[in-house]
C-alpha cells in the first residue's frame, strides 16, 4: 500500500476510535486486503503520524494498550471551557491505596492497611476496581486467602503511562543506623524529665 | 502545666482559651489555634495515626530518623484527647498507635544494658513505618500530579460522518437494568448513612413532567397541572409531585393575592 | 496572540468538542484571556487549518451550526472494521446510574454518588445523553447549581414502557430474585407464571 494511504486510514482510525489501538490491532483491519501492509509498515507510518503531531493541538501518544490521538494537555485550559462539568476528584485515601497497589503489586487489602496504619475502606477498592484500575490477581496462600491486587492497562491509559516503569520513583528509605549512628537514646534529657 | 513546644511558648498559653465540657484548655498547641469548625476539618483530614504522627513531626523539623520520643508521644495523646472531646470518631488505629507510643517511651526510659549489642533502638519499627507510609503518601501525591484522563488529557471526539457508518450502540435489557438498580440498593444499604425510600414512581414522573412544563421566565397556571379526566389519584399525584418539588426549591409558587390564580415557575 | 498557537488551541477545540462550533461561540471561550484573538484572527486560523487538512484522514468541515474535524468518510470500509470487530458493552457503573436515574429522578450527579458511594465519570453523563435515555430537567437551588437528570421518552420507548410506573418496583425485583436468580424479564408470560 502506499504510504501516504495507509498513513491517512490509520488516522482516520485514530480519530475514529474511543480507545487506543495497538499495532496487532491495527495490523488485524488489514486482513484481508489485497494491499495488506505489514507490521512495519504500520509501525513506520505511525512514527511519521507522531512527527507530523509533534506541533498544533493534538498528540498521538503510546499508552500502555495502544496509540492514541489526544488533545495536547498544554491547551486543556481552553478545552475545558467547552464543558460545565468538572473533572471526578478522589480522595487521599484512594490515591494512596492505588498507589500501594501500583508500587507493590502484588499486594492484598491487609497489606495495605499495614502501610498506611489504617483500615481500607470497601468502597475505594471497589471505586478502583469499577474505573477498571485494578484487578484481582489470585489469592495470597495464607491463612483467609485473601485476594492479591494489582493494577491494569486502562489504569496505565488513564494516567498516561506506557508501563509500570514510567510512574514517578518512589522516595529513599533511608537506614536509620546508616544515618544515624551516634542514635541518643535518652532524647536529650526531656526523656528523663517524664 | 508546662508548655507543649519548647520554642513555640508564650504566656497566651496559661489562659484558658476554650472551655470544653466545662474544662478550660490552656495547652492546645499554638497552631491549633483556629477556630472549633475549621478545628474539626483539620482534624478529620489525617488519614491515621501515621498521618497524625508525621505532621506533627515534620511542622517541628525533625528528621523522622531522630524522634524525640516523649515529646511527640504527648503532643501525640493531646490530639487524641482533642478529637475526643470533639467526640469525633476516633479509629481504633489511633488508640492502639497511643499504647504504640506508650510502650516505646517507656522501654526508651529503661536504662540500655551497655553489653547488648543487639538490641535494636525501640524507635526503630515506628521508624521503619513511618518512613514506609510517608513514601506511599509522596508517591500518591505525584500519582495524583500525573496527567490524566478527563483532567488534563483529553480523548478527541471527532465526528464519523453517521450516513457512512452505521456504528453500533451497546444493547442493554431490561433484565440489567433491574439488576444494576438492585445491587445499587443493596449496595447502599449495607452504608447507613444512605437510604433510598421507596417512593412511588409516579410522583417522581410526574415531577419531570411538571419541571419539563415550566420554565423560569414565565408562569404557567397552577390549575393546568391538574387534570380532571386522572382521577382522583391522579390530581393528588401531581400536587404531591409540586409539593415536592417546593421542597425541594425547584419551582416556586406565586399568588398576588387571597383566592387569585396560582402560578407556577422553575426556580432561579 | 501568536497565530501559530492560536491554530493550535484552535485545532485542540474541534478535536475535543462533540459538536460542531462556530466562530461566535469560539470567540466566547477566549473572553477574558490576555491575549483574546478577533473573529478575524479564528476565520483565518480556521482556513488555515482547513487547508492543513486538505489530505489525510480528516477534514475540517464547515456544517449549519459551524465547523467540525471529521473522518473522511473515503476511509469508511476501515474506520466500519472498528467496530465489527468489537461488539461494544454498556460499564456496571453506566447501568448503575442509568438505573438512579430511572428510579430517583430528577437526581443530580453529587445524589447519584452518594448513593453509588463512588463517583461518576462525566464520560457516562455524555454517553447517556448521547443515547438520548437521559436528558437534564433543570438545575437544583443549592450551591454550585447543579444539573438535574431525568429519563426520557426515548428511554421509555426502548425498553417498550408505556410510563415510568411499569418498572418494577424494589420490592418486586428483590422478590423475583428470591424465586428466580435468573428471572427473564422481558419473557412477560414466565414472570406472571412466578
Amino acid at each position: 500500500m502506499d504510504a501516504d494511504k495507509l498513513r491517512s486510514i490509520l488516522e482516520a482510525l485514530f480519530a475514529a476510535a474511543d480507545k487506543p489501538l495497538s499495532v496487532n490491532q491495527l495490523f488485524e483491519l488489514f486482513v484481508g486486503d489485497i494491499e495488506q501492509p505489514g507490521k512495519d509498515e504500520i509501525r513506520k507510518a505511525i512514527h511519521e503520524l507522531q512527527a507530523r503531531y509533534e506541533s498544533g493541538g493534538m498528540e498521538l501518544k503510546q499508552v500502555a494498550s495502544g496509540f492514541r490521538l489526544q488533545v495536547r494537555p498544554e491547551f486543556e485550559t481552553w478545552v475545558a471551557r467547552l464543558w460545565e462539568q468538572k473533572p471526578p476528584r478522589y480522595s487521599r485515601a484512594l490515591m494512596e491505596t492505588l498507589a500501594l497497589i501500583a508500587y507493590r503489586q502484588p499486594i492484598t487489602r491487609g497489606e495495605i492497611e499495614d502501610i498506611r496504619g489504617v483500615s481500607v475502606s470497601s468502597n475505594i477498592i471497589k471505586t478502583l476496581q469499577e474505573r477498571e484500575w485494578v484487578k484481582p490477581l489470585g489469592h495470597k496462600e495464607v491463612p483467609g486467602r485473601p485476594t492479591l491486587y494489582g493494577t491494569t492497562r486502562e489504569f496505565l491509559d488513564y494516567f498516561n503511562l506506557k508501563s509500570l516503569n514510567q510512574l514517578p520513583t518512589l522516595a529513599e528509605i533511608r537506614d536509620l543506623d546508616q544515618f544515624n549512628p551516634e542514635f541518643e537514646f535518652d532524647d536529650s534529657g526531656e526523656a528523663a524529665a517524664q | 502545666m508546662e508548655p507543649v513546644f519548647a520554642n513555640g511558648a508564650s504566656n497566651q498559653s496559661e489562659m484558658p482559651f476554650a472551655l470544653v465540657q466545662g474544662e478550660p484548655l490552656t495547652v492546645i498547641p499554638q497552631d491549633l489555634y483556629i477556630p472549633p469548625d475549621a478545628l474539626l476539618v483539620f482534624l478529620e483530614a489525617f488519614e491515621g495515626p501515621l498521618d497524625l504522627l508525621l505532621y506533627l513531626i515534620k511542622r517541628q523539623n525533625i528528621d523522622v530518623l531522630n524522634i524525640p520520643i516523649a515529646a511527640i508521644t504527648k503532643q501525640y495523646m493531646e490530639y487524641i484527647h482533642l478529637m475526643e472531646q470533639l467526640e469525633l470518631e476516633l479509629a481504633a488505629e489511633y488508640l492502639v498507635m497511643a499504647s504504640m507510643l506508650a510502650e516505646i517511651k517507656s522501654r526508651m526510659l529503661l536504662p540500655r544494658p551497655v553489653t547488648d549489642d543487639d538490641e535494636e533502638d525501640p524507635r526503630a519499627e515506628l521508624v521503619r513505618r513511618l518512613q514506609e507510609y510517608e513514601q506511599f503518601k509522596q508517591a500518591a501525591e505525584d500519582l495524583d500530579a500525573l496527567d490524566r484522563l478527563e483532567r488534563e488529557i483529553h480523548l478527541t471526539s471527532i465526528d464519523i460522518p453517521k450516513f457512512e457508518i452505521d456504528v453500533p450502540l451497546p444493547e442493554i435489557n431490561i433484565n440489567d437494568l433491574m439488576s444494576a438498580f438492585r445491587d445499587v440498593v443493596n449496595r447502599a444499604e449495607q452504608f447507613a448513612a444512605h437510604h433510598v425510600e421507596r417512593e412511588p414512581l409516579s410522583v417522581r414522573e410526574r415531577m419531570v413532567i411538571v419541571l419539563e412544563r415550566i420554565s423560569a421566565e414565565e408562569f404557567s397556571s397552577f390549575a393546568d397541572f391538574f387534570d380532571p379526566r386522572e382521577g382522583r389519584m391522579g390530581v393528588v399525584v401531581s400536587f404531591i409531585a409540586i409539593l415536592e418539588l417546593l421542597k425541594e426549591s425547584l419551582i416556586e409558587l406565586v399568588q398576588s393575592g387571597p383566592y387569585a390564580p396560582i402560578y407556577v415557575k422553575a426556580n432561579g
